[in-house]
């Protein structure tokens, strides 16, 4: 059986993790199969979980987050002949896939998406862990947003500096509260479990926010903008797939494998004009054919649109 | 700093420290009966989860309060048994509590709904919502009033103002009436409260009880006003610092609501370095923020700023000796 | 026995109602029986003593009255009716108020905030206040009963604290007020005032009980006595139709022989010189204010006086334990201070042992085996040591030798030191001092709460200490311990030595002056 | 007020609130809609009957020896020690400091260069609450409740700013070099042929083993141990004796601190190789439960961590086994605590009126 493990925020984050389990669920449901799960509780509980699971004969064994690569490295050497896959992050193991994706891509879209709603011209964005890959949807954030309106101010603010940092409705919810008082009125919350906070208060003082990884749109009818997708779940869903066949080696998923993208549907469309949808579905055009390249903040650490 | 970031900053400040004022107070009743209760935590965990489970259940926030305060008087009633009946050590069965509340709630959280610990989020009367206090529009323009007024003093749930109310009610309950002369005697010295007639068990049972009460209304707060649900550990600590926040207003009323204010301003200063960064003109590491109601409380206990004598007798159970 | 008989047995004719009847109260804390089958009967308007040694039942049999503590068997009446007292809330309503040995007073209170406590008319503390302080105007005037009613009770004297307490009970309209050991922290003086104040009260119809072990306050006060002895009610007399030999024989249960066998003292050199010892408490009050003496070998110097007068200060200074300033000089060597470097182990390298006054908080570690106690003090000692390591061998069988020679019982090394009676935890005590030789002991209170034989015993150790040419320092609250052992007395108020005297040239009255306070010149 | 004979009093106690926190346990597990017993079958499994299980029930085991023993010998004085967990923390960075600092030849050499560290950076952060209780009487509980939170802040600065490397995202320290890493038992002639894995447990679980033996030694053999002890159950009287209450407070805690330090031997150096946030993972908190457990002697410690370690490695399992949430652990945590530490009188009342019913009634006792 297939085997996945969520990073700390858990599975039920409305967010990342739970992006990944809805593809687990995606694969039981169309195979049958059953598959086992852990949840993190803690930092120091990854290696134990990781060779639990590869002990227990799990094939493949997935795993959400970055913070899983250092264990890993060293687990996949244990386990030579199970497979691993882990999102977001490089490691580079014979037994191993890597999945990573362009998030900047889809943060730009959902930019462009907030300028255009945005009536002050100010709009927001609350990262959680403040490491390079949520600076990176930022970035791409604030590219699309200056792409409408290069006057916008764009208010950034980060949840923390450690993993707690994705599951802190408390302080998203604090956080937007402030951001709206510097004028905000659209907020991107790219914060896993902290984003249940931000969308809360968005929803709770009257402006727009802006979900991520999975679709949020449905949490506040009518007060999500949008949800930049990440298709963790098609990632998880395409792991367990392949089963022991799994392939190594990196997979970027971009907006070109609709690896990212943007979510529409009943509970956010008396929000998205026609307008804005011609003109993102025009720069993910652009952006498919390499006509635009978003910058990637990954790629030198810096960022042309915004300061953090 | 502008006026207008201080004035959000000192908005968070409210909402912030509104569950510590309430841990803090329920600590101080409990504390000045003798009874040591760093136990606060869990019954705040424990009231998190009963108001949000029954909140969502009715869809009424009132009866998530009552669930919470419910559930917290249990774990206030067991430590009242242990510390009062069986004599058992304070400070052990309030940390056996916090375990017990910790473990416990995600349980209960998650066999009901399987969301990983969580209860479904809240919605319209399931939560305490911000209530608009009167004539805010009329007063917004009067310069630096109405934007306070407006800002801050306004906009808050009806809990937050309770916070207050419970603050006054408690310094007439302890210092003007029949009830808070016991307890501030029983703390002091039960055999004098025995000899005099009065039953020091009672007493005590009664104050526990209150704490029970009042960490059901921090708890609620928390998870039906200050957020929308039940999470795991949502409380984060919340107990201690409002402990701390006792220990620092050597647990009398009023210095405790500026206490609890105080640690809030922390918190909320927490959340953005970035403002803190501009004020003081070096970056500051977050942790020192999150540290500094630990050190100044730390710093209190050690005497270089005021010496705080808990009341004489707590900790101890009571042992009739003539 | 001489005296009328009275009470449930053999009530006179004339007698008012009893005020108090007790009917076979028994008592037993685990094995120990604290009352056995007590009847006593206290008539109406009348101040009715009840004496008897350390460890009779006295405190016990009052606390049962009080509702303090519930009898196993027995029956209270109250003016002729039988009355439940399940706690002092009952014995309250029943008009009865009592002043503890140790007083129950909210510290940090003021004296109004601790009488109307448990009292106060209504919910709400204002209305409460106004009337005791009208009622406390009156009841000082009434009854030479002045305190200041805003005054903190930490601020107030012993004496003053005491009477809030007299207070609290007549506040709460006491008929009959039961005082344990009220005279025990109170100088002769003070004392005097006292029993004036329960004059007044009986003279106003109300009943007092007095606990006390001290014989002439009970001829002096009171018009009846009860005596108790290991639990059981010996007898009740007429105060008037008594003395003291007889009360003290009851008391006892046979003849006593208060003379210690000595020989006269031969002092030799100096072995102690103390001059200006100055101590100060945890508030910074000034305990002991100067206190200069000396001792020579071969001589007992007996230290008298009320507790509290800074005897323990001087023990504890010169124990190495509480810090001090002045000199102490010991065979000629200036020895460093407590809180200068000194403590109780330099004190033992220097040849000074020392008996507490309290042996069960000081002396001994009560959770510990006898053998481990034995070392206690001395348990870096050589002899005791293999290596690194403690030498437990050695230790237990020098336990088992020193419980031969003080004859302990039972002479168990591994009995945990609270397993054994307060007399042989005492000899524990004693047998761990002397047997290590000093130049010097400072003893403490050496025979509070011993039986008459284990008394003996001990005070013919010291007495062989002093022979074996040592000098001792004796503190004792007993007048009649200090008198018999000593060599020369010196009496201990307020921090001072009140001046010295030759124990066959002075008599208690004398000594009893100069324990309040007055000089020896005029007494 | 009849006593226990001292076997119901050493042996009958403790089990007997086990037992209670047990039923408790298992009734939480029925009203969560799940099988106790199903429940104590996985965790038997996962826990005891396979070499893997018993890797991580040893694991566990090292690192609760050593937060126990922090308790016992503070307990011993007198002082409440909760703060292990912070203690523990510190422990972590000592041993982190170490093993980067230097290249190690031989991990013997790093082992012992490490249990130094660890155990100075665990006293040193027991030093400042053991400090202002002997001297400015401030109660170590709190403070030591506060230190817990101080440390974890003070390490999150450090992982975040300072120790973590260039280029790394999550909040850790660098990897040690290899020749830091402790064989663990399946590296080990002879227990190899039983453990044929790698498994967690490694050759800290013999200094484990060692601090248990020097700590009873510490306590009932040498004249400080004496000391400790005499001044835990009176000070006053220790006073008179001429123990110095303010030297025997902070040696008592810095041995205390120096113990809970050590458990990073285990669990830094042993089993993740790096430092990483929350290191201790609540060890410093299930020593309290151990500790009162083993009813403070470091043989019922011993025996004590491994029904802990059992109980929390089998907990792991239930968590990825069945339905029940690993925080079941917790819970029984918490009411063996509650039973072991607060309410062992109500437990000895019972067992006293037990044993009244099987002794005939003595007469005439006085
Ligand atoms: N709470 C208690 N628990 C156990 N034993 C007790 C308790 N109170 C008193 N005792 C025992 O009962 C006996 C009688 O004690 P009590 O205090 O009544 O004597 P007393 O006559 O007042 O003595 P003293 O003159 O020393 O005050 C003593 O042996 C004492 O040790
Ligand atoms: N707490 C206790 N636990 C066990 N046994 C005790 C305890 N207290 C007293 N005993 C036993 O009960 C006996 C009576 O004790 P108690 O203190 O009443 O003696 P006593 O008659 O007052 O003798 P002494 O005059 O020597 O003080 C002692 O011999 C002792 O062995
Ligand atoms: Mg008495
Ligand atoms: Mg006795």
């Amino acid at each position: 059986d297939p085997a996945i493990i969520y990073d700390l925020g858990g599975k039920f984050d409305k967010s990342f993790n739970e992006a990944a389990f809805n593809g687990a669920e995606r694969w039981a449901k169309e195979t049958g199969g059953t598959f086992k799960e852990l949840e993190m509780q803690s930092e120091a509980q990854r290696e134990q979980a990781l060779r639990r699971l590869a002990e227990s004969g799990a094939n493949p064994v997935v795993m959400t987050g970055f913070a899983f690569g250092d264990v890993l490295d060293k687990v996949a050497r244990d386990f030579p002949d199970t497979k691993f896959a882990i999102i977001d992050m490089v490691v580079e193991q014979p037994n191993v896939k890597s999945v990573v994706f362009n998030e900047h891509e889809g943060s730009y879209l959902v930019g462009m998406m907030a300028a255009m709603a945005s009536k002050t011209g100010t709009v927001g964005f609350i990262g959680g862990m403040d490491i390079p890959l949520i600076r990176k949807f930022g970035c791409g954030y604030a590219e699309g947003v200056k792409a409408v309106n290069p006057d916008a101010k764009i208010v950034v603010n980060f949840t923390g500096t450690t993993p707690a940092a994705w599951n802190d409705p408390v302080k998203g919810a604090e956080l937007a509260k402030g951001q709206k008082a510097q004028g905000a009125d659209v907020i991107y919350a790219a914060a896993g479990g902290t984003g249940v906070g931000v969308l809360q208060a968005a929803a709770d003082e009257g402006i727009l926010s802006i979900g991520v990884d999975s679709n949020q749109n449905y949490m506040h009818p009518g007060k999500v903008l949008t949800s930049m997708l990440k298709r963790v779940d098609n990632a998880v869903y395409e792991a367990f797939k392949e089963g022991p066949e799994l392939k190594p080696g990196i997979t970027v998923m971009g907006l070109a494998n609709d690896g990212v993208g943007y979510a529409l549907d009943d509970n956010n469309k008396p929000l998205v004009t026609q307008e804005m949808l011609d003109a993102v579905n025009a720069a993910a055009g652009k952006i498919k054919a390499g006509e635009l390249t978003v910058h990637d903040y990954m790629s030198d650490n810096a960022c042309p649109a915004v300061a953090f | 700093m502008d006026y207008a970031t201080l004035l959000q900053l000192l908005d968070s400040t409210l909402r912030l420290g509104t569950p510590l004022i309430f841990a803090c107070i329920a600590g101080l009743y409990s504390e000045r009966s003798g009874i040591f209760d760093i136990g606060l935590e869990g019954k705040m965990l424990v009231a998190a989860m009963c108001s949000g489970t029954f909140a969502f259940y009715s869809g009424s926030a009132w009866i998530g309060l009552m669930a919470g305060i419910a559930g917290s008087l249990v774990f206030a009633l067991i430590h009242g048994v242990t510390s009062i009946t069986f004599r058992g050590n304070q400070l052990i069965s309030g940390v056996a509590l916090n375990f017990v509340a910790s473990g416990i709630t995600v349980l209960t959280a998650q066999s009901l709904f399987g969301q990983g610990g969580r209860t479904p989020p809240l919605t319209g009367a399931a939560r305490f919502n911000e209530i608009t206090l009167p004539f805010v529009e009329a007063l917004r323009p009067v310069p630096v009033i109405g934007p306070l007024y407006a800002e801050v003093i306004s906009g808050h749930s009806i809990l937050v103002y309770a916070a207050f109310a419970v603050v006054a009610l408690t310094w007439w309950v302890l210092f003007r009436t029949r009830y808070g002369l016991r307890l501030r005697a029983v703390g002091e010295n039960p055999a004098a409260v025995d000899t005099a007639g009065v039953s020091v068990k009672g007493l005590r049972f009664s104050a526990v009880l209150i704490t029970g009460v009042l960490c059901g209304f921090a708890g609620a707060y928390m998870a039906t006003a200050l957020q929308a649900g039940f999470g795991k550990e949502m409380t984060a600590g919340r107990g201690y610092i409002a402990l701390a926040a006792l220990i620092f207003a050597k647990w009398r009323p009023w210095p405790a609501l500026w206490a609890c204010l105080l640690f809030g301003f922390f918190q909320a200063l927490a959340l953005r370095p970035d403002i803190v960064e501009a004020v003081v003109r070096v970056k500051v590491p977050v942790p020192a923020l999150d540290a500094l109601p630990y050190i100044l409380t730390v710093l209190v206990l050690a005497g270089f700023v005021g010496k705080a004598i808990p009341p004489r007798a707590g900790g101890e159970p009571y042992v009739k000796e003539r | 026995m001489a005296g009328t008989r009275i009470g449930a047995e053999g009530r006179p004719a004339t007698a008012a109602p009893f005020a108090i009847e007790l009917k076979g109260i028994s008592k037993a804390f685990g094995p120990v029986q604290a009352n056995k089958d007590i009847s006593i009967a206290v008539p109406k308007g009348t101040i009715h003593g009840i004496i008897g040694e350390n460890g009779a039942g006295k405190s016990t049999l009052m606390s049962i009255l009080y509702g303090f503590y519930r009898a196993d068997s027995g029956s209270i009446w109250i003016d002729g009716r039988e009355t439940a007292i399940p706690d002092s809330q009952s014995a309250i309503r029943a008009g009865i108020g009592m002043v503890f040995q140790h007083f129950k007073l909210v510290q940090n209170f003021t004296v109004l905030e601790n009488v109307i406590l448990g009292a106060e008319d209504g919910p709400m503390l204002r209305g409460s206040i106004a009337k005791a302080r009208q009622e406390l105007e009156r009841l000082a005037r009434d009854y030479e009963l002045d305190v200041d009613p805003d005054a903190l009770i930490e601020d107030l004297s012993v004496g003053h604290q005491q009477r809030v307490e007299i207070l609290k009970a007549l506040y709460r309209q006491a008929e009959i007020l039961i005082l344990d050991e009220p005279t025990g922290v109170l100088t002769p003086a003070e004392a005097d005032h006292l029993f004036r104040i329960l004059k007044g009260l009986k003279d106003q119809g109300k009943t007092v009980i007095l606990i006390t072990h001290k014989l002439r306050e009970i001829m002096e006060a009171t018009d009846n006595v009860s005596v108790m002895r290991r639990g059981t009610m010996v007898g009740t007399v007429k105060t008037a139709e008594t003395s003291p030999e007889e009360l003290a024989e009851l008391m006892v249960g046979r003849k006593v022989l208060l003379e210690v066998e000595k020989t006269p003292a031969v002092p030799g050199k100096v072995v102690l010189a103390v001059e200006n010892l100055r101590v100060k408490d945890e508030h910074g009050v000034e305990r002991l204010k100067g206190v200069s003496f000396e001792i020579r070998a071969g001589e007992i110097l007996g230290i008298a006086g009320v507790a509290g007068n800074g005897q323990s200060e001087l023990l504890e200074a010169l124990g190495g334990i509480a810090a001090a300033t002045g000199r102490i000089v010991l065979n000629g060597t200036e020895l460093a201070l407590a809180g200068h470097g000194a403590d109780g182990q330099s004190r033992r390298a220097a040849g000074i042992a020392h008996v507490p006054e309290d042996r069960q908080h000081l002396g001994l570690i009560m959770d510990f085996a006898a053998w481990e106690n034995v070392a206690f003090g001395y348990h870096n000692a050589p002899e005791y040591r293999k290596g690194l390591l403690a030498d437990n061998a050695a230790l237990r069988a020098d336990c088992a030798k020193k419980m031969e020679t003080f004859d302990v019982r039972p002479p168990i090394p591994t009995l945990a030191a609270k397993n054994f009676s307060g007399g042989n935890q005492q000899k524990i005590v004693v047998a761990r001092e002397i047997e290590r030789n000093p130049d010097l002991l400072l003893v403490g209170q050496p025979t509070r709460g011993v039986d008459i034989g284990a008394i003996e015993f001990i005070h013919k150790q010291i007495v062989a200490l002093r022979d074996a040419g040592k000098a001792i320092l004796l503190v004792s609250v007993e007048l009649d311990e200090i008198m018999s052992l000593s060599d020369r007395i010196a009496v201990m108020f307020d921090g001072r030595l009140m001046g010295f005297r030759d124990p066959d040239k002075t008599d208690e009255r004398e000594l009893g002056l100069l324990m309040a306070g007055m000089s020896g010149e005029a007494a | 007020m009849d006593r226990l004979p001292r076997w119901a009093d050493v042996v009958l106690v403790p089990l007997v609130s086990l037992l209670f926190a047990a039923i408790l346990s298992a009734l939480v597990i029925l009203a969560i809609g799940q099988d106790p017993w199903e429940a104590l079958k996985v965790m038997v499994e996962g826990a005891l009957l396979s070499a893997y299980g018993w890797g991580y029930t040893l694991y566990y085991t090292t690192s609760f020896i050593f937060t126990a023993l922090a308790v016992v010998v503070a307990f011993h004085a007198g002082l409440f020690n909760i703060g292990g967990e912070g203690q523990a923390q510190l422990g972590g960075l000592g041993v982190a400091l170490v093993c980067l600092a230097l290249p190690w030849p031989h991990w013997t050499i790093a082992l012992l260069a490490a249990v130094t560290g660890a155990a100075l950076f665990g006293a040193a952060w027991a030093a400042i609450p053991a400090w202002l209780q002997a001297k400015r009487g401030s109660h170590i509980v709190i403070t030591t409740i506060m230190f817990n939170y101080i440390a974890s802040a003070l390490i999150v600065y450090l992982l975040v700013d300072v120790l973590r490397p260039t280029g790394q995202m999550d909040p850790a320290t660098a990897r040690f070099p290899e020749t830091t890493h402790l064989p663990t038992l399946n590296d080990i002639p002879g227990l190899n042929l039983f453990f044929e894995k790698k498994v967690p447990a490694n050759v800290s679980l013999f200094v484990a083993l060692a601090a248990c033996w020097l700590v009873w030694l510490l306590l009932w053999r040498t004249p400080l141990g004496y000391q400790i002890r005499a001044f835990g159950k009176s000070q006053a009287a220790a006073r008179y004796a001429g123990i110095n209450p303010v030297k025997i407070t902070m040696i008592a805690m810095l041995i205390s601190g120096g113990l809970a330090g050590m458990m990073a031997i285990n669990n830094v150096m042993g089993e993740a190789g790096r430092l990483v946030q929350n290191s201790s993972e609540g060890a410093g908190f299930i020593g309290i439960a151990v500790a009162l457990m083993g009813r403070n002697h470091p043989f019922g410690v011993l025996l004590a961590a491994v029904l802990f370690g059992f109980l929390y490695q089998g907990g792991a399992e239930l968590g990825l086994w069945t339905s029940i949430p690993i925080e079941l652990r917790i819970v029984v945590q918490g009411l063996v605590i509650l039973f072991t530490g607060a309410l062992d009188m109500m437990v000895r009342m019972m067992l006293v009126w037990v044993f009244g019913l099987f002794r005939p009634r003595r007469v005439g006792v006085a």
